[in-house]
């Protein structure tokens, strides 16, 4: 056990290491510039911010990538329960008075656990009853017909996010101030960017513990497994999908809190567009693999970063999706998903 | 597979005891063709009609109701074609409009002042749904070592794609201001014009019943049960000879044609191509037409579609405005533009829980709902069933 | 089937409860129809509108739709429009939440087809556009956008939008094009700001893109230096950062952005000062001068926070050091409770060109058809002119505002007690037309 | 048929063998499913496979009806070399790429940088790998001779299989649940149909007369496989023995030369696995059929075998009649005290 953490987190540091390199690499592809002082500081800047888009798909893609593996459903509606996440974090901070910065460092960290707290709670339970009303009634039922459900019910909560609270962007609150900075080879990085990339690994590492070590995450295992014979074993299923999709929504609210922070502007309809980039992170690391979905979701980070940086912006999406099929041609079931062969 | 089922129905009842009613649903079950032709006739003449009287009269006048109906139609088409990809050969197809903006770009490209080319639209018909299907093969030959929800991804891929593509190609496609100016159809003595959708309605009425007529066919040919063998399990579908590679290629390129050509009739009908009108709303809005229809049912998808369109693209549309005059206390006071999305997101997710198998499921599955009865020694093989 | 009827029931109730909620937020929102005391005596007329009015474009559409009802209802007020009480009839051309063509050509079919319907103001979008001409040409209908600014709507090419009536134009507008707003806006950079290394973003739309040529044309015609050219699809979860990040290194001295607030605008110019290029101008077309206050909703200055705002300048189509200019300002606050859109006050001034063709040509008239053929026909008559809240306008024979005018607006982060403002720098009048 | 009993030395073969397994293994990573097992069915043979549980008979299987391809070693089927490792598989997909490439190369160069001239040379390079890969993915006959040719093998297919005259059934069921008795039987017959879809969308009458002759000669599959009757059924509503008589049914359909019958007898009660050991038997004598069984019913395979062999941890230990294999001291050994009958 510990020599498989030691070698994952060494896999992990040798992965950041590379990607960093590769980063400065097209920087200079990029930009051509003489300057290799320049070319680094850009590289490096890059590749914090890439690091942040990252951290953030991949906690979205987490929720897809779980509700997958014990379903197989394609929860569409999992970016909009992000975009929810999103706009609770907004409500509480706002709420409770706090519009921007928080200089007291204290006061700063109280909010943000009470915030995720909030968060994640709420958006737990709404993510239990999506699951309750909208898709579990449907469980034998045809496999697309939740699908269309999930459509359904992005739209709904798109709707209501709109009626109740704004029909345009929204600026949320930025607690944690853009002005505290750290300088890397030239490049000035907000603190913030580091901070969401730890949270983010964090919340990973919690949620590999909790399925990896616990009694939940056993069951939750097994009936991603098998369901008849986890239900034989003893596994109350209804409970253990409804804490699925609790957990997953979870980690999706953690992500809209992030993103608000980060960017500092959300919007009703930002969910369809980014669950959809986590669906395909999740995709591309291997569906119903939560290290897949993680790695996913920073690869895909990172390709959008490197195709901007490259000059290439225009074509953004497109490259994201030619990488996808690129991997999936190659691995029809993502960098590490199993590669079930044809059985008999 | 009606035909047969007709015959058995016969002995069973004793072709003696047929009623005229009973002898033309077995002439019909026997001349499917001349059915379809016979229901289409019906419905074409039968649907200007019904929207003379309230409350249809109240969202529009007949003129705009049979434009409303062109629109329809290209969406019914579309969601036949996807209904050959997702219904019968079960392979989840996510970016089904690349196909849809591949045949109206055909279109637009070869006939208009773009490239001052102006093939006419009868023979570009059968043009733009030949280059939609080899899109088709060639779109489909990367997806064809994935599983279930890895080729949804690889699809949804090509569908956003394929509008980028075209949105920054700024020197073949005129890019994201799309090409204005595109030619409408002719025809000696007939003018296809914006205020006047008959010469269009016609055309696509002739067009649905050749494709409907055309679908059938397929559906209970060698190839429909080889699409059907596929979705149902691959694996044996291989081990009973076959070629799984070349039957999904067919899908993949049937299921292209029929939206290639609705890509040629809208955009002659729109006298206009851009970009945005093909992103991936529209590959999912077809999905739902076909789910919500009843997938592997033809009619019933094409039904659902009819539905779904009118729903989405005229009553939520004019609901405000046919309320209002009514003056009902309230309910005339709300903007439903604004609620759009809810009502549309409630419809689909009742739709789905009421008719966990779409509005009409096709006959087999209703034959399975009223047989469920007695299988419990039924192998658990079925849970790994795909997508149906 | 009882099942279906409760949960339609349940659907609609949560729909009412939702309404009811969404009540006073937004005044706009509900009947249509002008409520004004007057009214005419010869029965009712109706303004056709095509705006996109759901999902992601409500943010453009609902101060724009405002902008016309505002104009509407004080006509009505005043006794309409030569005697006819004034009625609008509304469609929403976005399907899913994204402006469509074909919906919006199914809306002109709906909008020509009702007989009151005697002018129309919108789309909003450029594309939209270029399928609801063909339509509205065939039927004669006259229509006004406040907002499409693509070249080849009313100049070059608009010969290919009129296939049916090439010779009856029907399509005017009030929105300076491209060709005139981007070079201003080049000139503005160059000369005034002395700005010579542009970095040039748009948001991949018809509109914008097609400004950011227009504009990279012009500067780079003027000698200046373009550092980069990107292009950023719009959607709800873009970043910009990445963009600043890349081209920080290469040293431009200004930024266009060709895009509208609603596509990005305001974000792109926090994100830009968060990657540490505050101190370079940010400049853009009329999307971005939306002369919203800071705070109110959907602002650029709100979305952008006013700390940012600082060294942002956009152009607006139109004479801008007027009086009347700020008191439509205040009336709009006064019935919708939130500043004007970027768009608000220039649907507000096609309103008024089309009331006054109304009002005009009403005694000529003998029917609706007629009606609508007239007003057609008095908007294309170039001598007319017209009193609106952009000031005293009138139009070229192809439908371009002949005193084409475009006002450079600046944001002044101390205005409005710190919550920022935009004022007004200069404008400068340009060749309509042809 | 008259070979000896012993179980070292290879099989001596005759021309008439319907399957000549040459020495295969194959691995799964570390684990080695099959070693070197040779292996001949003679025609008009009924051969049994059995071994204890994870001996490796359903992973024989698979090879043979081309699921999995060997680590190494090849199968002949009726005298073809079907089944083997690839050879020089990367030269394939240069022979797909190269012709469209060469073709944008081609463009590139002769439209001298008019970027409307390059597209269309790109869209014709584009309409060409269309026709190749497909092509290439479908296999055609022809193409697979043409590649031979040029030094490259590539394992058959299942359909391939099927072609070459190989009807299969599977150990957990696996039919086409939502569909009818007779379609899956005609699903089956999906080779011996000659209609396209071209014929179908015309409705030829040659199409029609096809389709007609098709059901009926279903309906007779159906019949011989004991499912007189149930032709309009769903395959999902058919009772467990019938969804096995119909897999059965529908290997028949393929019109075999020789049939893989996974465990047919599998969770029936003595009577129906009497009566498919009857109909087995029937297969033979009636249809000509060349039968190879995997069983674990000992009655039913000692009832019904020419010969049998052994495998046992992915080893042949044992091949002979059931007279020979019944008093097999390493047979008995592996079974451990589980004794024939």
């Amino acid at each position: 056990m510990t020599f498989r953490i030691l070698r994952l987190a060494l896999i992990a540091a040798g992965a950041l290491v590379i990607s960093w390199l590769l980063m400065i690499g097209l920087t200079w592809l990029g930009t051509r510039s003489e300057s290799f002082s320049n070319v680094v500081a850009t590289g490096t800047a890059q590749y914090f911010s890439a690091l942040t888009i990252g951290a953030i798909y991949a906690l979205i893609a987490l929720g897809y990538t779980m509700v997958y593996g014990i379903i197989e459903l394609i929860n569409f509606a999992h970016g909009d329960v992000f975009m929810v996440g999103a706009f609770v974090a907004y409500l509480i901070f706002t709420s409770l008075g706090f519009g921007g910065a928080i200089k007291s460092i204290p006061l700063l960290i109280g909010i943000l656990l009470l915030g995720f707290l909030v968060t994640m709670v709420v958006l737990g339970v709404l993510g239990a009853a999506i699951e309750r009303f909208a898709y579990r009634p449907l469980r034998n039922a045809p496999r697309l017909a939740p699908l269309i459900t999930a459509i359904g019910v992005s739209f709904i909560l798109q709707n209501v996010v709109q009626v109740l609270i704004s029909n345009s962007p929204v600026p949320s609150p930025q607690l944690v101030s853009l002005e505290y900075r750290f300088t890397l080879l030239g490049a000035s990085v907000p603190l913030l960017n580091l901070l969401i990339f730890l949270v983010a690994v964090v919340l990973m590492i919690a949620l590999q513990v909790f399925v990896g070590g616990t009694r939940l995450g056993r069951a939750m295992r097994s009936t991603a497994q098998d369901r008849e014979a986890a239900q034989l074993m003893g596994v109350n299923i209804n409970a253990t999908i409804a804490i699925t999709f609790f957990i997953g929504s979870a980690l999706a609210g953690a992500a809209g809190l992030i993103y608000g922070l980060y960017k500092g502007n959300i919007v009703f309809n930002l969910g369809f567009d980014a669950g959809l980039k986590a669906f395909t992170a999740a995709v591309l690391g291997g569906i119903g693999n939560t290290v897949g979905a993680a790695l996913g979701g920073f690869a895909i980070g990172f390709i959008e970063v490197a195709a901007v940086t490259t000059g290439l912006s225009r074509w953004q999406e497109a490259l994201v999706f030619s990488v996808l099929i690129l991997v999936l041609v190659f691995r029809p079931a993502g960098i590490l998903g199993q590669q079930i062969g044809e059985r008999a | 597979m009606t035909r047969q089922r007709g015959t058995v129905e016969d002995s069973e009842t004793g072709a003696t005891a047929l009623g005229s009613t009973d002898r033309l649903f077995d002439f019909f079950g026997r001349h499917r063709s001349v059915a379809i032709m016979a229901a289409m006739l019906l419905v074409a003449i039968a649907l200007p009609l019904i929207v003379l009287a309230p409350p249809f009269s109240g969202f529009n006048t007949q003129g705009v109701w049979i434009d409303n109906f062109n629109g329809a139609g290209i969406y019914v088409l579309l969601a036949l074609g996807l209904n050959v990809v997702v219904g019968l050969a079960g392979l989840l197809d996510l970016g089904y409009a690349a196909f849809f903006a591949i045949g109206a770009y055909t279109y637009g490209l070869l006939a208009s002042s773009f490239y001052g080319i102006h093939v006419p639209f009868w023979p570009m018909l059968i043009v733009g749904a030949l280059v939609a299907a080899l899109f088709g093969i060639a779109l489909g030959a990367p997806t064809l070592r994935l599983r279930g929800d890895y080729l949804a991804i690889v699809t949804l891929g090509f569908g956003e794609i394929v509008p980028v593509v075209f949105t920054n190609s700024d020197a073949l496609t005129n890019g994201t201001n799309g090409i204005s100016g595109v030619d409408r159809p002719s025809l000696p003595g007939i003018i296809f014009g914006a205020s006047n959708p008959v010469p269009f309605y016609v055309t696509m009425v002739v067009m649905l019943t050749i494709v409907l007529i055309l679908l059938y066919r397929l559906q209970d040919s060698r190839l429909g049960r080889a699409w059907m063998a596929i979705r149902e399990d691959e694996l044996a579908a291989a081990s009973s000879g076959v070629n799984t590679i070349t039957t999904k290629l067919l899908a993949f390129a049937l299921g292209a044609t029929t939206s290639g050509l609705a890509g040629v009739f809208a955009a002659s009908r729109l006298v206009f191509v851009s970009p945005d009108q093909f992103g991936f709303t529209v590959s999912f809005t077809i999905l739902a037409m076909v789910v919500l229809g009843g997938m592997g049912n033809i009619w019933g998808v094409a039904i659902g579609a009819f539905v779904v369109f009118i729903v989405q693209s005229v009553v939520l549309k004019q609901l405000t405005n046919f309320l209002q005059p009514l003056n009902i206390p309230f309910l005339s006071s709300i903007d439903f533009l604004q609620y759009q999305f809810l009502l549309f997101g409630i419809a689909l997710v009742a739709m789905m829980l009421l008719r966990p198998e779409g509005l009409f499921p096709s006959s087999r599955r209703r034959r399975e709902l009223h047989t469920a009865q007695g299988d419990d020694l039924s192998s658990p093989q079925e849970s790994a069933e795909p997508l149906t | 089937m009882q099942k279906f009827l409760r949960s339609s029931a349940v659907g609609l109730t949560l729909l009412l409860v939702l309404a009811a909620c969404q009540g006073n937020n937004a005044p706009g929102g509900g009947s249509t129809s002008g409520s004004g005391a007057g009214g005419g005596s010869k029965g009712t007329v109706k303004i056709g509108v095509d705006l996109p009015l759901s999902g992601n474009e409500v943010a453009n559409g609902q101060p724009t739709f405002n902008g016309i009802k505002l104009a509407v209802d004080e006509a009505n007020k005043n006794g309409g429009a030569g005697g006819y009480k004034i009625e609008i009839n509304k469609q929403d051309d976005a399907v899913n939440g994204v402006h469509n063509p074909d919906q919006g050509a199914t809306n002109a079919k709906t909008l020509v087809a009702d007989p009151a319907v005697v002018g129309m103001v919108g789309p909003f979008n450029s594309n939209v556009a270029r399928s609801i001409i063909p339509v509205t040409n065939e039927a004669g209908l006259a229509e006004c956008s406040p907002s499409n600014t693509a070249v080849d709507l009313t100049k070059t090419g608009s010969d290919k939008l009129r296939p049916q009536n090439p010779d009856k134009r029907n399509y005017f507008r009030l929105a300076a094009p491209d060709d005139i707003q981007g070079p201003a806006m080049a000139a503005f950079d160059y000369n005034d700001l002395g700005k010579k290394n542009a970095y040039i973003l748009d948001d991949t739309e018809a509109f914008g893109k097609g400004v950011a040529d227009e504009f990279q044309k012009a500067f780079v015609k003027l000698g200046g230096k373009v550092a980069k050219r990107d292009g950023q699809k719009y959607s709800a979860s873009v970043d910009y950062t990445s963009l600043f990040n890349s081209v920080k290194s290469l040293n431009p001295d200004v930024v266009y952005f060709g895009g509208t607030q609603v596509t990005g605008g305001g974000l792109a110019r926090k994100q830009m000062v968060q990657a540490g290029m505050g101190a370079i101008p940010f400049t853009g077309p009329d999307g971005i001068a939306d002369l919203g206050t800071g705070g109110s909703q959907g602002a650029f200055i709100t979305l952008a926070g006013v700390d940012n705002s600082h060294d942002v300048y956009g152009t607006v189509a139109g004479v801008h050091d007027l009086p009347s200019g700020s008191d439509f300002s205040s009336r709009y606050k006064a019935a919708f409770q939130n500043d004007p859109g970027a768009y608000s006050a220039i649907a507000y001034a096609c309103t008024q060109v089309l009331l006054k063709a109304i009002s005009d040509s009403a005694a000529s008239a003998s029917d609706m058809k007629s009606l609508r053929e007239a007003v057609r026909a008095y908007v294309f008559d170039a001598s007319k002119t017209y009193d609106t809240a952009l000031g005293k306008i009138s139009f070229t024979s192809t439908g371009d505002i002949k005193q084409a005018f475009i006002s450079f607006y600046k944001v002044d982060p101390s205005l409005n007690g710190g919550k920022g403002g935009w004022t007004f720098v200069k404008q400068q009048a340009f060749e309509g037309g042809q | 048929m008259t070979a000896t009993a012993q179980a070292a030395p290879a099989v001596p073969e005759t021309p008439d063998d319907v399957l000549i397994a040459r020495s295969i293994t194959k691995q799964f990573g570390g684990l080695v499913a099959l070693r070197n097992i040779e292996f001949v069915i003679p025609r008009r043979a009924i051969v049994s496979l059995i071994g204890p549980n994870g001996a490796g008979k359903t992973t024989f299987f698979n090879v043979i009806a081309g699921l999995i391809p060997p680590t190494s070693g090849s199968i002949e089927l009726s005298g073809m070399r079907l089944i083997a490792p690839a050879r020089r598989a990367w030269l394939e997909p240069l022979l797909w790429f190269a012709p469209p490439l060469l073709v944008l190369l081609i463009g590139i160069l002769v439209s001298g940088g008019n970027i409307q001239l390059v597209a269309l040379w790109g869209l014709l390079a584009l309409l060409l790998a269309t026709l190749i890969l497909p092509t290439a993915m479908a296999r055609p006959a022809w193409y697979e001779s043409f590649i031979r040719r040029l030094g490259i093998f590539r394992s058959a297919r299942p359909n391939d299989i099927v072609r070459s005259g190989v009807g299969r059934t599977f150990q957990n069921i696996r039919l086409f649940h939502n569909m009818t008795a007779l379609e899956n039987v005609l699903v089956g017959m999906h080779l011996k149909l000659r209609s396209t879809p071209v014929d179908a969308v015309l409705s030829t009458p040659r199409h029609r007369a096809e389709e007609e002759e098709a059901r009926v000669r279903a309906a007779r599959y159906l019949e011989l496989a004991g499912l007189r009757g149930r032709d309009d059924e769903l395959a999902r509503n058919l009772p467990y023995g019938d969804q096995r008589r119909l897999e059965i049914a529908r290997a028949l359909a393929c019109e075999p030369v020789l049939l893989l019958l996974d465990e047919p007898t599998a969770g029936m009660n003595p009577r129906e696995t009497g009566e498919i050991t009857a109909l087995i038997g029937r297969l033979r004598t009636e249809l000509g059929l060349t039968v190879l069984l995997i069983e674990h019913d000992m009655r039913v395979v000692m009832g019904i075998s020419d010969r049998i062999t052994v495998l046992d941890q992915g080893e042949r230990i044992a091949e002979g009649t059931p007279e020979e294999i019944r008093r097999n001291p390493r047979v008995i050994e592996a079974y451990l005290g589980k004794p024939p009958s």
